[in-house]
């Protein structure tokens, strides 16, 4: 089941051998294949990323050149559409993380004296997975469209201005990435609260310390390897992507991202360099923001 | 690598014709857009297979001209079967097909009924004596509203700007059907000799509009969902779409050229290069091209049909379809809609990316 | 005790409703008594659910049937070459090993557009069309690195002193794989294959860039969204997410059961 | 919370009719106990008696099903684990992995507000050895490192009570000895109270004022360490407590100083100050050191049992003393130590040899001895049942 | 493999000069060893001194840096783990979590295509008295049961050299005693090389043959139990099995028999055949049983060293004997074990005390005595080294 992607496991005392010829036959294959499929793909992007249109060339036709004035343009061009990408990310990543912790803290801590409820509960953490992202996106269309029940009741409450709208707005879309990213970040928070030994936390409380400093001084920084992998996990994928933010989901013309212009460039105006290059950008941005982010909060170790 | 990007300098040559021994056909169309019994079956296509002998394999895979052609142009630029033999698409798509020579050059003498083709369809620009192409349905883009919200009805395109329905108009992410309709508000001839300030001048209309919030989104084929969930109570509009969501979600909304002029356009038929079965596919166009199958898909579809007889056999059906102009328009309907001029492939770039980047806001 | 008492019980309630709402939706509409869009509610049927293949041609089923045969293949791939790669790096000691623990953290960090795009462009480049094995091979590569993480922390886990048994106790290397090593790693490995399965029938975005004309069950729905997605791919869905929940936790019972015996003895 | 002092002294501890259910298990049926402020009071036990269930409702970490707990007079049986001035060196240890050796010694100081948290910390640090290490995390020392530290967390907070759950069971013998005399210094330079469990009944006699024996779920006998080896009540704690010789048998004679118990047809006279039961069935028993192996035939003595002749069936050399086991025939096996003051052993493997004692040596038990087999039934609950949660931890892994 | 057959009985181990170096760490300096077949074979030695490494040397599961093994007169060295007529009985058991407990047991007979492999297994559980848990798995047995598997498991296959690596780690002190004489009956019964790996000095002491005690890689010192404990050759063996009174001085007269060394200025008679080193500084001592505790001044005897007068600093109680702790000023503090044959101590705390003991008992040391600190550096490595590298996996895998 997904949920043991990240699990980790009581690690044993390893006493890893010397270099060896079998380590090769394992590695080599897969190595192989990460390197023709996903190495050689990203250096053909870059190369991609430098194209000049070709010379009396007919729409989506190319050269290869060194055009680095392609990055100068793109970023000219969509520079608010990467702020907002990074922006929407975070926002759903802090939301993932509010909504999932006291979720994950329940399923995980609280819930260990009945393991029957513990694992049905865990399955309906995944059930999202199970049922097609793309559809879960739309239901969330439809139940929030201007006349849906949800709405008009909000309206009605006074809740909402009666010309509000949400479908199309930027709260919408980062509804939609919270939402579907909530089971990456609720099943890292799980696997370290699960085991997150409550010894210490009587420990704790041993030592004078109230429940709200148990909770501060003990219990966060304990599950700070959860947090973090639930973050990266939530935040990579969210600012890459272009499903729910796109127009025919949740998003409006004022909500694209950089996965939506990537898309349009790569598959109507057929801009290849453009798409690559931004391509480029939001991976190198990404690494970047991952690497600080590790290292600041204490767990290079991870990488 | 070799940078064969997109095109290619040299154009595929046409696949071997296998039809003879291979009484199959593949054929890719847009949704909705053949006629459908309830059981799932298209009559006249278990008609064209009785009477040919011809399986045919009808796939709904076109979504969008450019994510289909997106989809099969690295298999069109090697020349590969793209798994269909015939496909619908849209006069510029087919027109930037015909000049990467992606399709293949008809036969006409197995087209016999192409003689029914309606006269001012038979010499496009982009396809002049019809070629590599045949119109299959064709259509209006006007504007269409949902009677209930707005029972006073809408006349022009600038009435789609009323504040009162703010937040509450969509239109469509098609360049040619948007702009289109917004140039002929601003009284240029579509069809005729304009350049990029006509052009400039609708766009940033447009972009005006979608900024201050006017209109609520942009897209294809589901702003029909926008306007069944009232996100949407006004639209810019595709005319056979509107008989069909009032016949499933109930008589609700109004279709109308606008006083300043709507969009004509056309799909077509066309046979792509990998094709090994282009005689199949031609025996296909032509069965397509009798009067009374004409109608019956007609009647269903509610398009414009380019059949010339097609209206006559339609009154056998049911006489009110004969006088739905949005099916069988007479002259003076014709007359209120243009058909957008093919564009240059720098125009085309050009243009797109202008209008993309309202689409994709900023 | 008090108040922390009730309030994370009902919170948990109420996430899990949020969470559950639009699975519940695409059920209940899985019934709807709908022509060719699926948003307004027009009856209850149970048509869509006995005659799912008929519509348009059974596009849907056969969308559905691609992205069954893909996933297989690609979790049979990438479980293979993951596993391999995991076994290595917990097991042996070698000069390349952070650069090739990066290489596989990398798909992880790269989002999906860059990931579908870069192997678009590629497969562009080199001239290789686009079709089944093109997307098969896309979904094999994301999943590697999950496999290597998931069965990693199984290899990581399992006390060398149990193969140094299995040795001690006249097992050769290969006896000692097969009968020692292999049959602990199971779980972990069954568990990356299932991840990868997921992953791969889940998929989208990457699909959406190299599948050329060959549609995906997501596909399906990503194109049918622009024009109403018809009550069929509800009931696929539906049909999907019940099979597994009840695997699922027909599983995770009769583990309780298991467990609760042996608590028992 | 508010600022609180160091306490001035140890606090006395008071369980009333203590009884802890948890469900589908009473660990603790009845239990009263009382400790004086100041001493140092063992709690000793088999594994899964309760002995830590005991010390985990004294610090508030569990609640009572029934019964109240006062300490220093104070009932606090409501009162919240952190509240209470009491700490704890858990049987795991439980440092915070996260945080270094100094930042653990100071976590309860800087909890109270305490001035000069660091300086107090260094100082515990140095009482146990460990200030050079002030920096490391708890992952970079070895178990006893571990556990010394536990100590100085604890103790440098000062609380009137002190809680010990077998803070030395990871350390070796010689370790052992050297924290046991440690603590034990502590506890009377500092006049704290200590409530030390454990299963190392070694331990125990060697350090407490008072020793409890502990014996699922209620407490079997209670003293001071000497009074206890040497007039034990049960079996139990007979067999517990060091080894004893054991024989049961029918009373044949009393006379007001003294019972005669006759075992398979020998006559063991015991005290009757010294023996629970005087009629009836009645277990005897006599401290292996307390016997003294002849190698010919004494005289019998007023004074004295007399066993024999039986053989010796094994010898065993264990460095200090040297341990025989002379079969009895009927009587059965008996254990035998003999400190080796000179060379070789007394009594080769087979020889011949005769028992006797001390009249005034011997003990009546209570209760009777219980058959058990080669390998007592191995159900030490805590270690199953961390097993079995580890085990249904790794499958829902698995999964 | 070839079909092999049973080990008719057990073979003898020969170590010449092996050597292992771990990158960056010499385990084993310099070793050389030979063990007779059917001995019982004890290598005892403190935590990280190279003991583990030592077996897994021998079990073909660790490669020499340099030397020789033989089993059984036949050059091992270069043959595989499984193909050596050896097994192991693991320090952590390693029972195969996925098997049952029969299929644990019959996994090695099977291995060697053994006739009715089941059968020999169930014969072995019955060894073990675990028969009657065959069908459950390992996670369902307790810590002690699981230790008895592990044994069958090596058991069955009749090795002929058998390694058992703290295979008693785990027990309680009453099931380890034991577990112990149950080996001892399998091992003499059997008539199979035991090499029995311990940091319990009394383990070894009580069950081997042989014992040698193993310090930082080397072996210090080797011989029959008795001899060791009798006449320790250094002060780590002094130290580390049992304990001793140590004093350090300048020889100051030497006979034929006898030497004379003064310390802080009292003199202290040691026989010159129980002494390493005759002259110089040397370091002698005495067993804390042999020496007698006066509290009246005894008169000077010929054949005793006289100690005192000293003072009783501490008495205590450990049941079958008392330890008083006696300070003699600058002579230091000495230790006394007196066995309890009566009931009260010989002397109380504070009590003026003369010390004394026989000449004979007294040894001489070829090193002296180095200062520890009140707390030994506790640095077992593997702990750490463990340690460290789990907190390293566990916190990459939580990715
Ligand atoms: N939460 C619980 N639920 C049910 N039973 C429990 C629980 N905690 C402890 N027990 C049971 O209560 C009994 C006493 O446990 P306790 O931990 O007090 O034993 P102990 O004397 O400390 O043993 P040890 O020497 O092994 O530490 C055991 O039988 C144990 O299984
Ligand atoms: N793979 C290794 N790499 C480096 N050093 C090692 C390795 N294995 C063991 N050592 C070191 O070798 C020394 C001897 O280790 P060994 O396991 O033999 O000790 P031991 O005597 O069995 O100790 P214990 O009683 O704690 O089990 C230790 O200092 C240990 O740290
Ligand atoms: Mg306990
Ligand atoms: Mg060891």
């Amino acid at each position: 089941m997904a949920f043991a992607a990240f699990a980790t496991a009581e690690a044993q005392p390893q006493a890893p051998k010397r270099k060896s010829r079998i380590a090769l036959l394992l590695l080599l294959p897969g190595i192989l294949y990460l390197v023709l499929f996903f190495l050689t793909p990203l250096i053909s992007l870059t190369l991609t990323s430098l194209q000049v249109p070709s010379e009396f060339g007919d729409i989506g036709q190319y050269d290869y050149a060194f055009n680095w004035q392609n990055y100068v343009d793109v970023v000219q061009l969509y520079w608010p559409h990467i702020l907002r990408s990074f922006g929407y990310a975070l926002a759903a990543t802090v939301l993932a993380l509010l909504f999932s912790y006291p979720l994950a803290y329940f399923i995980g801590v609280k819930a260990r004296r009945w393991p029957l409820l513990q694992s049905l509960m865990l399955v309906l953490v995944i059930a999202p997975f199970f049922i097609s992202f793309l559809l879960r996106t739309l239901a969330w269309k439809q139940l929030l469209s201007d006349e849906s029940f949800i709405i008009t009741s909000l309206k009605a409450l006074s809740l909402l201005a009666p010309d509000a709208h949400f479908t199309g707005t930027p709260f919408a879309v980062i509804f939609g990435l919270t939402y579907n990213f909530i089971p990456f970040m609720t099943l890292p928070l799980y696997t370290t609260l699960e085991r997150l030994d409550l010894r210490y936390l009587e420990a704790g409380s041993d030592l004078y310390a109230n429940p709200f400093t148990v909770f501060r001084k003990i219990t966060i920084p304990l599950s700070m390897p959860g947090i973090v992998a639930g973050t990266l996990l939530t935040f990579i994928p969210a600012a890459g992507d272009y499903v729910n933010a796109s127009r025919d989901f949740l998003g409006g013309p004022d909500t694209q991202m950089m996965g939506n212009v990537i898309e349009a460039n790569f598959l109507v105006l057929l801009n290849y360099p453009a798409a690559a290059a931004l391509s480029i950008i939001l991976m190198a941005a990404i690494l970047v923001l991952v690497g600080i982010y590790v290292r600041r909060s204490g767990t290079e170790d991870l990488l | 690598a070799c940078a064969n990007t997109g095109g290619g300098s040299a154009k595929p040559s046409a696949a071997a014709d296998t039809s003879e021994t291979d009484k199959t056909l593949n054929w890719a169309n847009w949704a909705a857009y053949i006629d459908e019994d309830d059981d799932g079956n298209y009559p006249t296509l278990v008609a064209f297979t009785e009477e040919t002998g011809i399986e045919v394999n009808y796939e709904v895979a076109v979504d969008d001209n450019n994510t289909y052609y997106g989809k099969v142009k690295d298999q069109l630029a090697l020349g590969q079967d793209i798994g269909a033999d015939t496909v619908c698409l849209t006069d510029w798509m087919v027109g930037r097909w015909i000049r990467f020579g992606y399709t293949q050059e008809l036969d006409h003498a197995n087209i016999p009924n192409l003689a029914n083709l309606t006269p001012a369809l038979q010499d496009p620009d982009f396809d002049p004596g019809r070629k590599f192409s045949v119109p299959w349905q064709g259509g209006f883009a006007g504007i269409c509203w949902n009677k209930e919200a707005i029972p006073g009805g809408l006349e022009s395109v600038e009435d789609l700007w009323n504040a009162e329905l703010k937040g509450r108009v969509g239109v469509l992410s098609e360049m040619r059907d948007t702009i289109g309709l917004l140039m002929l508000q601003n009284g240029v001839d579509i069809a005729g000799d304009w350049g990029d300030a006509e052009f400039e001048a609708a766009n940033e209309i447009l972009r005006e509009q979608v900024e201050s919030g006017q209109v609520r989104n942009i897209k294809g084929n589901s702003y029909l969902e926008d306007l069944k969930s009232e996100d949407t109570l006004a639209a810019i509009c595709w005319s056979g779409d509107i008989t069909v969501i009032n016949a499933e979600a109930g008589d609700k909304w109004e279709f109308a050229i606008p006083t300043a002029g709507g969009t004509l356009w056309n799909d077509n038929f066309l046979v792509p290069i990998g094709s090994p079965r282009k005689t199949n596919a031609e025996t296909l166009i032509n069965y397509y091209y009798e009067p009374e199958v004409a109608a019956e898909v007609a009647a269903w579809v509610n398009y414009i049909t380019p059949v010339v007889g097609a209206k006559e056999a339609a009154i056998a059906i049911d006489p009110a379809l004969a006088e739905n102009q949005l099916i069988f328009p007479d002259e003076d309907t014709l007359s209120q809609a243009h058909i957008f001029r093919t564009l240059t492939p720098a125009e085309e770039q050009k243009y797109q990316a202008a209008f993309q980047s309202i689409l994709l806001g900023s | 005790m008090g108040l922390g008492d009730w309030l994370l019980p009902a919170y948990t309630i109420i996430a899990f409703v949020f969470l559950l709402i639009p699975i519940v939706y695409t059920f209940v509409f899985s019934f709807n008594d709908s022509i060719k869009s699926n948003i307004a509610w027009r009856g209850f049927t149970l048509d869509k659910w006995l005659n799912v293949c008929n519509v348009e041609g059974g596009a849907v089923c056969q969308a559905f049937g691609n992205s069954i045969v893909i996933g297989l293949v690609a979790t049979v791939i990438a479980t293979t070459l993951g596993t391999m790669i995991a076994i290595a790096l917990v097991r042996y000691r070698f000069r390349a090993r952070s650069s090739i623990s990066l290489l596989l953290f990398l798909p992880m960090a790269t989002p999906e557009v860059v990931l579908g795009a870069g192997l678009a462009a590629q497969f562009l480049a080199v001239g290789v069309p686009k079709d089944m094995l093109t997307i098969i091979l896309a979904h094999t590569m994301f999943c590697i690195s999950f496999v290597v993480v998931t069965v990693k922390a199984r290899v990581a886990s399992l006390d060398p002193a149990l193969e140094e048994a299995g040795r001690d106790l006249y097992g050769s290397p290969s006896q000692v794989f097969w009968r020692v090593t292999f049959p602990l790693l199971l779980p972990g490995i069954l568990a990356a294959a299932l991840l990868s399965f997921a992953l791969s029938f889940d998929d989208f975005i990457i699909t959406n860039f190299n599948s050329g004309s060959v549609s995906t069950f997501p596909k399906y729905i990503y194109i049918s969204a622009s024009r109403g997605i018809p009550a069929e791919a509800n009931v696929i869905a539906s049909a999907v997410f019940i099979i597994a929940l009840v695997i699922v936790i027909t599983a995770q019972v009769s583990r309780a059961a298991r467990v609760r015996r042996l608590a028992k003895l | 919370m508010a600022v609180r002092e160091f306490a001035e002294r140890g606090a006395d501890l008071e369980l009333v009719g203590i009884q802890k259910r948890f469900p589908g298990f009473t660990a603790i049926e009845e239990l009263d106990l009382v400790i004086p402020a100041g001493s140092f009071f063992a709690l000793l036990g088999p594994s899964g008696c309760g002995k830590t269930t005991t010390l985990r409702l004294v610090a508030g970490l569990e609640e009572p099903t029934r019964g109240r707990i006062l300490i220093g007079g104070k009932d606090v049986t409501d009162t919240k684990s952190h509240e209470r001035p009491v700490n704890t060196v858990f049987q795991s240890y439980a440092l915070f992995p996260h945080m270094t050796i100094i930042e653990n010694v100071a976590f309860g100081l800087k909890r109270r507000r305490m001035s000069d948290p660091m300086g107090k910390a260094h100082e515990a640090l140095k009482l146990v050895e460990l200030d050079h290490l002030a920096q490391r995390r708890p992952q970079q020392l070895s178990g006893g490192q571990q556990q010394r530290v536990a100590l100085a967390r604890a103790i440098v907070n000062r609380p009137a009570l002190l809680l010990l759950d077998e803070p030395l069971g990871a350390l070796d013998l010689k370790l052992r000895r050297q924290m046991q005399l440690e603590l034990k210094t502590i506890q009377e330079e500092v006049g704290l109270t200590f409530l030390h469990v454990t299963h190392d009944q070694e331990e125990a006699m060697t350090m407490a004022d008072t020793v409890a024996v502990m014996n699922k779920g209620a407490i079997e006998q209670m003293g001071a360490p000497e009074e206890l080896y040497d007039l034990p009540r049960t079996a139990f704690v007979a067999n517990f407590l060091g080894q004893s010789n054991l024989f049961t048998g029918e009373v044949v004679g009393t006379t007001a100083d003294a019972i005669t118990v006759e075992a398979a047809g020998t006559r063991i006279v015991v005290p009757a100050a010294r023996s629970q039961k005087h009629q009836g069935e009645v277990t005897v028993g006599v401290r292996p050191e307390k016997v003294v192996l002849h190698t010919e035939a004494p005289t019998e003595t007023a004074g004295r049992n007399l066993l024999g002749p039986g053989r010796v069936i094994d010898v065993s050399f264990s460095g200090v003393s040297t341990q025989y086991l002379v079969d009895l025939g009927a009587l059965g096996t008996l254990l035998v130590f003999a400190q080796n003051v000179g060379f070789a052993p007394v009594a080769g493997l087979g020889t011949e040899v005769w028992l006797s004692w001390d009249l005034t040596h011997g003990f009546g038990l209570a209760d009777e001895l219980a058959e058990t087999g080669r390998f007592p039934a191995d159900d030490s609950t805590t270690s199953i049942a961390v097993q079995r949660r580890e085990a249904l931890v790794s499958e829902l892994e698995e999964h």
